[in-house]
């Protein structure tokens, strides 16, 4: 591994591979289909290699390639990898494996299907590995364009209604981000390796008032993409109406690319004005967690319910990053990979739940797990380590990002319990009417065969192994989180 | 001295022997009519060959010639290649439309005006540029008015035309009112000199001169008020014509708005500045916004590029060397983008209006048309890695550089509405893919060949500036 | 002698008029005169403006003779362009709305 | 084998044993059961050798052995295992009484379609909580105490298929929970002030850490031992929670869920003693004990009845861990888990045999079922405090602890009161008991029953051995073995006056039941609703206490939570669900925009081509008139070549340059009010 740019390896290799997928000849899925899974395997082997590689302790970036670019628009290309980014990076890479194999019985439009799951892919893990704003941003738009597609074309009944909406309502977001990063660049440093303006910002020399100008932009961009309450409504559209891959990525990696660039960008360059909002954005937190709960409780659809969900679990990214503890970071980060391990896994299953039975009313699902055990077993499993049931890794995040919020918030945090309460509630009132529940007349019936396939099974598996590994024994993970989240909250001095 | 004349324009010189070359040809033999499209083709590609010897030796060729009247620089071969290959892209779209019929008329005035083009943009004083204008501009009436079966290709030519001589005379007022103003019609150095050194009197008489300038180049360009004509026009016309008169002139002109715009400009006349500055605002919001609305997809190809000019003019309100390459690098981007989207209508049909509704399942009918209308919408939309967004990025980022943060917010939350209606047509065509709950669209004829390779073409500029030609625009000029 | 001012005036003036006339003549060819008229103001103003700065380089006579040259040509133009369309649309029933939306 | 280990196999052989079950439980049908009480067995030797050495440990821990579970910056979170005499104790009762359930079930739920499930999570129940029992780290603790609120809920909605089942076990997982979210807002509180959770460094906090910190942790750590504990007002669950399987409350009554609660605050005991908490606990323990026995009174359903007894019992201990009598509390967890336990299996092997739950439908099971009704009363002697069964001098611990409180933590003021009231309740107990035991075994048989397998009465004699002889382990006075484990050195004085009282109470109310369960006899025909209340004579102390239970009955406290809690929270989702503000989005900014584009679209198509219409259907007009005046001279100038100009200029005259010169017109009207704008905008 050593002498060779790891990283870009790592972000060329799907691309490649994507490539690689347009090339075959058309009429043959099967061959695509290889492709796709050896590809995905490859990255995500490639990035096992790299996390064993990875010197645990140290605080800074791992596997720095910086090179001049762009120098007219201060661009360089500058890739890197610390604990913030390494747990994600593994996530997108593992989410996108088991994606791939999920989709072993795609029929239709296989080829355009693998490639855009490539392309995802660089975007998904670029943003996660670009220490220049311009490539971050450039990554993070990447992956609207495969998600757009894979919402339009694979879609449910309102997918053109639901694709626009999501790439307009996110685009928004990131242009307003972008302005701030050109005020990065503008007031900073005149460069946008984001390492140098985060010396820059930790030297103190953004104005006050210039920090929080530039805090507001970035914060939009972040805050619809995580996404805030209350910026959080297109959401439960786009996932409602996307394919269970397209929700898998959506939920499982793209969310995660706010909070990722709240940690990444805002609090190191912008000291100053991280504190002076941290309450509001913690407040904005907790809000989230309950309100997202709330609106969960009673919702018919059962796709739409795990959507409402993810803005309720979130809702304690925000909390964490907010409190700038190191507690509450290294709770961000973890929650981030477990609700995208979790969450991950209940797309999975509400994608499974629909193929059989071709319905995701709530009403009409019953008895899941005396027609199909081992789907409903998985269900409750899913559904317990996503309430946050301790053991499982929903706890450990849900705990960490509360005692951060504790220690910087005191009893504000505490609001947030509400919405694990309410988050046990409507999970269980699933479970009750959907899962363990006799069937009856009128209940979907599920269309032969019901058993699960084995490229379903399959992906369940790794997804559940982590969430009870990361719930009996979270320190490995934590280990690597740890020196940055320490380095970090250093900033903030706290 | 002569003969690096002679070397330095040679470009021109071929183009212009080829167009006397197809006119007695064509007069004497009606018989070569089907070749004038070779003879073009080749001409322009002989010509871009020698624009890229003349770049090569820069060192000995670029500098002032005519007394001082052009100036062969990068920027003039920055044109050059991009006016010729946007030429040759548009004389592949034409091969089959006017390969016979009207030929001579078509392909001689076609070359005609691209030589106007090199002549706004290399000149260096308002004569020039009115002749490089009327050069350009009155060929392009008559292009819009030749159409083998449109009846109103010919009513769009005219009001094209009545349009266009109205804007040009009342810029040629306004020079004049600049001459008179200034005593000088060079920009050689710089046209507006600081406002110091010029009497109040002058200063006022400047304030008319430069809003009658303004009006013409605006119209031009189709900037906000001054673009009525362009939607009615691009519906009319002939499409593959239309191509060409919303990207290559319009280009031309912002370089030369560019040239004669000094260093002073900016901090010199602010009313001046903040005229712009209304005008691009307007033109942004307002062209995205009315493009949203429209079902004719050339009218809405209209209002996208008035919208586009508003973005340009960022750049020109901006000013200095990014800003410049940021402009030049849009361009290119816009010039490639616009043209392939008129060619994916073009290849649609001509006889009638292309809606958006045509566009329905075009994806799965007509997978490779997709994928490159795909390709150009997403390039105009700005989103990267195609070119549209590293283009926008620079203009974005010079205006912030350049102390107008508010200006690149607008332009940022513009281009967010436009992405509304070129998503529309890309949900469109890939919206039933896989689900088929939807009307059939439009059926196509075959695609001809040549139309077939422009938009290759196309799409190749489009990937490969958006994705290895960053570094070698951005970073090489 | 008369100062330049006057035939600035009067250029100004004409201009002027000429524009008014562009603007709210309803027929094609007066449409063209007035144009031409423009021009003509034009070339005028920049005679003048080139004797009152008494510029040595002939600027503006040079610019007042291609203001000439292309009013011919645009003259030209114009009068094919009207003529065409007359052709086109002469022996049928012309659907002036269809022309007036473009 | 190293002590640590051992105390590590106690919880780690039902894991495995679960683990076991899910994967292979198929194939072992019901054998499975077999395995997990294999598993059992290891633990009970394992706790056996734990408690041993306890005893020999003179108050030091047995072990302490951790790993880091995880790094949080400063703060280190280490699980492993912590055994001292409390933990060992407890251990060895569970294991004991869990062994005895285990093999209970294996009768009880034979022929059942899930039965490998069924073990398989009732292993992982008693991992839990053996688990829970051991943790050396006070988030550990809770790790495994929300995995026992899992299984519990698994468990209780077993049979699933009944609409209640399911009903019960989602409230018994909510409402546990949102008593564990005092626990765990108890736990960050205690993380972030005190710094760790190592529960024997917790247990010192007192030095370090300022005291209303203190209290305001001890609290919200009682949340959670109330939602556990089924105290009120979290007792909603309980009653509900015999849905599930008879073992399965037999387990969840006795050793396992309940008992957690209590354990929580005895763990937890020398903070609580420092912070000030304890008069709260009391507080709360006794008026769970009086409202329990009072629901309980008219209760008529067997299992509920004893659910509500069960709620009373830990309203008891509770009470005496809030003063002070931490040793009395625990024995009466461990005693009680014994009887609690025994009374359940026997009143599942009742329901087994008699095929239904209302006491009213039963009758003279005596002559049937001989063994169940030995046994079951052994356990209502127990519960009521009758001497010389372990019931009796538990509850007189605690009675003693009441009566002469712990100074450090209650004033005898405090005391006395809840004195009485305790005693009250030992009496109502002893009532409620008796009279449902006559209920069942005596009178006339209603209707036929048969005796309960073996595999269900061998644990039940077991138990009943057990609850004869549990009170040896802590003979005030004389043995006070369990003392000494607890508190080394400290000695417990017996209150022989007390003792008496006490019994006596208790056989007041055993009396009472029996008169009224004569006069009940003698007026047969009147059995429904309160048992011929009006009948009973003598009851000038009891007729108020009947009403007051039937008036708690009839508010009916799961009503008042649904309308005041339940309703309003799913009222605000729906609400909130309806109104999502992507609505208000939509409204403001969707239809703004594209009211916008409408009105600028509007501002293209009606201003500009309107007027450019308007203009051109003048020309129209004029061109009609001409066509009227020289329609010849028209048509003749059109078919012309190259016709005359006059003709060419009517045509146009119609058609172009009013487009034309209107937009030149707009080019230049807009472009001076921008211009003046921006002239504006410069200065």
């Amino acid at each position: 591994m050593t002498g060779l740019p790891a990283l870009t390896i790592l972000v060329a290799m799907p691309l490649l591979f994507g490539v690689a997928t347009l090339l075959l000849p058309s009429g043959n899925d099967r061959a695509v289909k290889v492709l796709g899974i050896v590809g995905t395997s490859a990255v995500f082997v490639w990035t096992v290699l790299i996390m064993g590689a990875f010197s645990t302790g140290a605080p800074g970036m791992q596997f720095v390639e910086v090179r001049e670019w762009v120098p007219v628009i201060g661009m360089t290309y500058h890739l890197g990898i610390d604990g913030l980014s390494l747990p994600l990076v593994f996530l997108a890479s593992l989410l996108t494996l088991l994606c791939a194999i999920y989709s072993w019985r795609l029929k239709e439009q296989v080829k355009t299907f693998f490639f855009l799951l490539f392309l995802l892919q660089v975007g998904m893990i670029g943003v996660f590995i670009a220490l220049d704003g311009i490539m971050f941003y450039v990554f993070w738009e990447i992956v609207l364009v495969p998600m757009f597609f894979m919402i339009g074309i694979w879609g449910g009944e309102r997918r053109r209604y639901a694709s626009v909406k999501f790439f307009i309502y996110t685009l928004i977001g990131s242009v307003v981000m972008l302005l701030g990063l050109m005020l990065l660049y503008m007031w900073g440093p005149k460069t946008f390796d984001l390492v140098e303006i985060a010396k820059w910002g930790q030297a103190g020399k953004f104005g006050m008032q210039q920090q929080l100008w530039i805090y507001g932009c970035l914060f939009l961009g972040f805050a619809v993409k995580v996404p805030i309450f209350p910026f959080h409504t297109w959401l439960p559209d786009a996932h409602v109406e996307a394919p269970t891959v397209g929700s898998v990525l959506l939920a499982g990696v793209l969310l995660k690319m706010g909070g990722y660039g709240f940690l990444r960008i805002s609090l190191p360059a912008l000291p100053y004005a991280f504190k002076y909002f941290s309450f509001s954005l913690g407040l904005l937190g907790v809000i989230g967690i309950v309100y997202g709960a709330a609106v969960a409780l009673t919702q018919k659809d059962l796709k739409k319910m795990v959507a409402y969900s993810s803005v309720s679990h979130m809702g304690f990214v925000v909390l964490g990053i907010a409190s700038a503890t190191v507690a509450g970071i290294d709770g961000a980060v973890m929650q981030m990979f477990n609700h995208g391990i979790i969450t991950g896994m209940l797309f999975f299953l509400v994608g499974m739940i629909y193929e059989r039975y071709h319905t995701k009313e709530i009403a009409r699902l019953k008895g899941i797990v005396t027609t199909i055990p081992v789907l409903g077993v998985i269900v409750a499993f899913a559904s317990f380590a996503s309430l946050g049931l301790p053991a499982l890794s929903g706890f450990v995040g849900e705990f960490m990002t509360l005692f951060g919020g504790y220690q910087a918030f005191g009893w504000v945090a505490g609001i947030s319990v509400i919405g694990i309460v309410l988050t046990a509630a409507y999970f269980l009132r699933m479970l009750q009417q959907c899962v363990f529940s006799p069937p009856t007349e009128d209940s979907a019936i599920c269309e032969m065969p019901c058993e699960l396939r084995a490229t379903e099974f399959l992906p369940l598996v790794p997804l559940m192994s982590f969430a009870l590994f990361l719930g009996l024994y979270p320190q490995p993970f934590l280990a690597i989180i740890n020196p940055a989240a320490t380095a970090l909250a250093a900033i903030i001095g706290r | 001295m002569y003969l690096n004349a002679w070397l330095a324009w040679s470009p021109e010189i071929v183009l212009t022997l080829a167009w006397a070359g197809m006119l007695v040809c064509g007069a004497l033999w009606p018989r070569t009519h089907p070749y004038m499209r070779h003879a073009t083709l080749a001409a322009l590609l002989i010509a871009l060959g020698l624009a890229g010897l003349v770049a090569a030796n820069a060192h000995s060729l670029y500098g002032l010639y005519f007394s001082e009247a052009a100036k062969l620089d990068s920027v003039t071969t920055f044109g050059r290649l991009l006016f010729g290959s946007a030429g040759v892209l548009v004389v592949l779209a034409s091969w089959d439309v006017h390969g016979e019929e009207n030929a001579v008329e078509f392909f001689g005035l076609f070359v005609l005006s691209l030589l106007g083009e090199v002549v706004i943009v290399s000149g260096q004083n308002l004569l020039m540029l009115f002749l490089g204008i009327e050069l350009l501009a009155l060929p392009t009436y008559a292009l819009i008015a030749i159409h083998k079966t449109r009846a109103r290709a010919i009513a769009a030519g005219l009001k094209y035309f009545l349009l266009g001589m109205f804007a040009s005379v009342v810029m040629l007022y306004g020079m004049a009112l600049l001459y008179g103003s200034l005593g000088t019609i060079s920009y050689v150095h710089a046209l507006f000199p600081d406002p110091s050194h010029l009497s109040a009197a002058r200063l006022g008489v400047l304030q008319f001169a430069f809003f009658f300038l303004i009006l013409g180049l605006g119209f031009k360009v189709t900037a906000f008020p001054f673009h009525f004509w362009s939607p009615d026009v691009y519906a009319g016309g002939s499409t593959q014509v239309v191509a060409y008169i919303s990207t290559v002139p319009k280009v031309a002109i912002m370089l030369a708005i560019f040239r004669i715009l000094g260093p002073a400009f900016s901090t010199g006349y602010p009313i001046a500045k903040w005229f712009l500055i209304a005008i691009a605002v307007l033109s942004m919001v307002y062209g995205n916004i009315v493009a949203l609305m429209q079902d004719d997809v050339r009218r809405m190809l209209a209002y996208s590029g008035v919208a586009n000019t508003g973005y340009m003019l960022i750049a020109i309100i901006a000013g200095g060397a990014d800003s410049q390459a940021a402009l030049l690098f849009f361009l290119v981007v816009y010039t490639f983008g616009n043209l392939g989207a008129f060619f994916v209508v073009l290849g649609m049909g001509e006889d009638r209006h292309i809606t958006i509704g045509d566009f329905d399942g075009l994806a799965r009918r007509y997978p490779v048309l997709a994928l490159a209308m795909g390709c150009f919408l997403f390039s105009l939309a700005g989103t990267p890695p195609l070119a549209g967004f590293f283009g926008k990025f620079a203009l974005f980022k010079s205006a912030v550089a350049h102390g107008l943060p508010l200006l690149a917010l607008v332009g940022l939350v513009t281009t967010v509405i436009s992405v509304g209606y070129y998503l529309k047509i890309a949900s469109n065509m890939y919206g039933d893919l896989v689900q088929r709950d939807l009307p059939e669209g439009r059926a196509i004829e075959r695609i001809p060949v040549p139309l077939r390779i422009a938009l290759v073409l196309a799409v190749t500029a489009t990937l490969v500036t958006g994705v290895l030609g960053i570094p070698l625009f951005l970073g090489a000029l | 002698m008369v100062p330049p001012i006057a035939f600035l005036i009067l250029g100004a003036v004409v201009f002027l008029l000429a524009m008014i006339g562009f603007l709210t003549r309803r027929s094609l060819v007066q449409a063209l005169m007035c144009l031409e008229l423009m021009t003509s103001a034009v070339a005028l103003t920049f005679l003048a403006l080139g004797r009152a700065l008494g510029d040595r380089s002939m600027t503006g006579m040079v610019f007042a003779t291609f203001c000439m040259v292309i009013s011919a040509a645009e003259i030209g133009m114009g009068l094919a362009l009207v003529l065409l369309y007359f052709r086109k649309h002469g022996s049928t029933s012309t659907d002036d709305l269809d022309l007036m939306k473009g | 084998m190293p002590v640590a280990l051992t105390a590590a196999l106690v919880p780690i052989l039902p894991a495995a044993a679960f683990v076991l079950l899910v994967v292979f439980g198929r194939r072992l049908g019901e054998r499975s059961g077999w395995v997990a009480i294999g598993a059992l067995a290891g633990s009970l030797a394992c706790a056996v050798v734990l408690l041993v050495r306890a005893l020999s440990a003179e108050g030091e821990p047995v072990v302490h052995a951790t790993f880091r579970w995880a790094t949080i910056g400063r703060f280190g979170l280490d699980f492993g295992v912590y055994v001292d005499g409390l933990s060992a104790s407890v251990l060895l009762m569970v294991a004991i009484v869990a062994l005895m359930v285990f093999v209970y079930a294996t009768g009880y739920m034979h022929g059942d379609p899930r039965y490998p499930w069924f073990f398989a999570v009732f292993s992982l129940f008693t991992c839990s909580m053996f688990a829970l029992v051991t943790s050396a780290n006070l988030l550990q603790l809770m790790v495994f105490w929300e995995v026992m609120g899992l299984c519990s809920y698994l468990l209780i909605g077993f049979w699933f298929e009944r609409e209640e089942a399911r009903r019960a076990s989602i409230k018994a997982f909510l409402t546990t929970r949102v008593g564990d979210m005092g626990f765990l807002l108890g736990v960050v509180v205690l993380l972030a002030r005190v710094g760790t959770l190592d529960i024997p460094v917790l247990m010192r906090a007192g030095e370090t850490t300022a005291r209303p910190v203190l209290l305001i942790a001890c609290l919200l750590l009682f949340c959670g031992a109330v939602g556990k504990s089924a105290q009120f007002p979290l007792h909603i669950w309980l009653p509900d929670a015999m849905a599930g399987p008879t073992p399965v409350s037999g387990l969840l009554h006795s050793a396992t869920m309940v008992a957690a609660g209590v354990f929580l605050v005895a763990r937890m005991y020398p903070v609580f003693e420092v912070s000030g908490a304890l008069p709260f606990v009391a507080g709360a323990g006794i008026a769970s004990a009086v409202f329990g026995a009072s629901l309980a009174l008219t209760e008529t359903d067997i299992k509920r009845t004893l659910a509500y007894s069960t709620m009373s019992q830990l309203g008891y201990m509770m009470a005496a861990l809030g003063m002070g009598g931490y040793v009395a509390a625990v024995f009466h967890l461990i005693t009680h888990g014994f009887f609690k336990s025994l009374l359940f299996l026997s009143a599942g092997s009742v329901i087994h045999g008699s095929e239904t739950q209302d006491v009213r439908e039963m009758g003279g099971l005596a002559k049937t079922m001989k063994i169940t009704s030995i046994v079951y009363l052994v356990g209502a002697l127990a519960l009521a405090g009758i001497p010389p069964l372990a019931g009796f001098f538990s509850k007189d611990a605690i009675l003693v602890s009441m009566w002469a409180p712990d100074a450090k933590v209650a004033t005898q003021a405090l005391g006395h009161p809840l004195f009485f009231a305790a005693l009250a309740t030992a009496m109502l107990t002893a009532f409620y008991m008796f009279r449902q035991y006559f209920m069942v075994f005596t009178g006339p048989e209603q209707r036929h029953a048969h005796e309960s397998p073996r595999a269900m009465l061998v644990p039940m004699v077991v138990l009943a051995v057990l609850t004869s002889v549990a009170g040896a382990i802590n003979l005030p006075g004389l043995f006070p073995k369990l003392g000494e484990l607890l508190v080394p050195g400290e000695v417990e004085n017996a209150l022989w006056w007390l003792m008496l009282l006490s019994a006596s109470a208790a056989a007041t109310g055993v009396y009472i039941a029996w008169e009224q369960n004569r006069s009940r006899l003698e007026g047969a025909h009147d059995r429904n609703g309160t048992f011929g209340l009006e009948r009973v004579y003598g009851s000038v102390f009891i007729q108020p206490v009947f009403a007051v239970s039937d008036f708690l009955r009839r508010l009916n406290i799961d009503d008042i939570v649904q309308r005041t809690v339940l309703d309003p929270v799913v009222a605000t989702s729906d609400f909130l669900r309806r109104m999502d503000i992507d609505v208000v989005y939509m409204a403001v900014f969707v239809r703004l925009t594209s009211a916008l584009a409408e009105g600028l679209s509007r501002v293209d198509v009606y201003v500009i081509d309107g007027a450019v219409n308007l203009i051109g259907r003048a020309g129209l007009r004029i061109a009609a008139a001409l066509r009227l005046v020289d329609i010849r001279a028209i048509d003749g100038g059109v078919n012309a070549v190259g016709g005359g100009t006059a003709a060419i200029g009517g045509w146009l005259k119609r058609l172009q340059t009013g487009v034309v010169a209107n937009y030149a017109l707009f080019m230049l009207l807009f472009g001076i009010i921008i211009f003046y704008v921006a002239k504006g905008l410069a200065r």
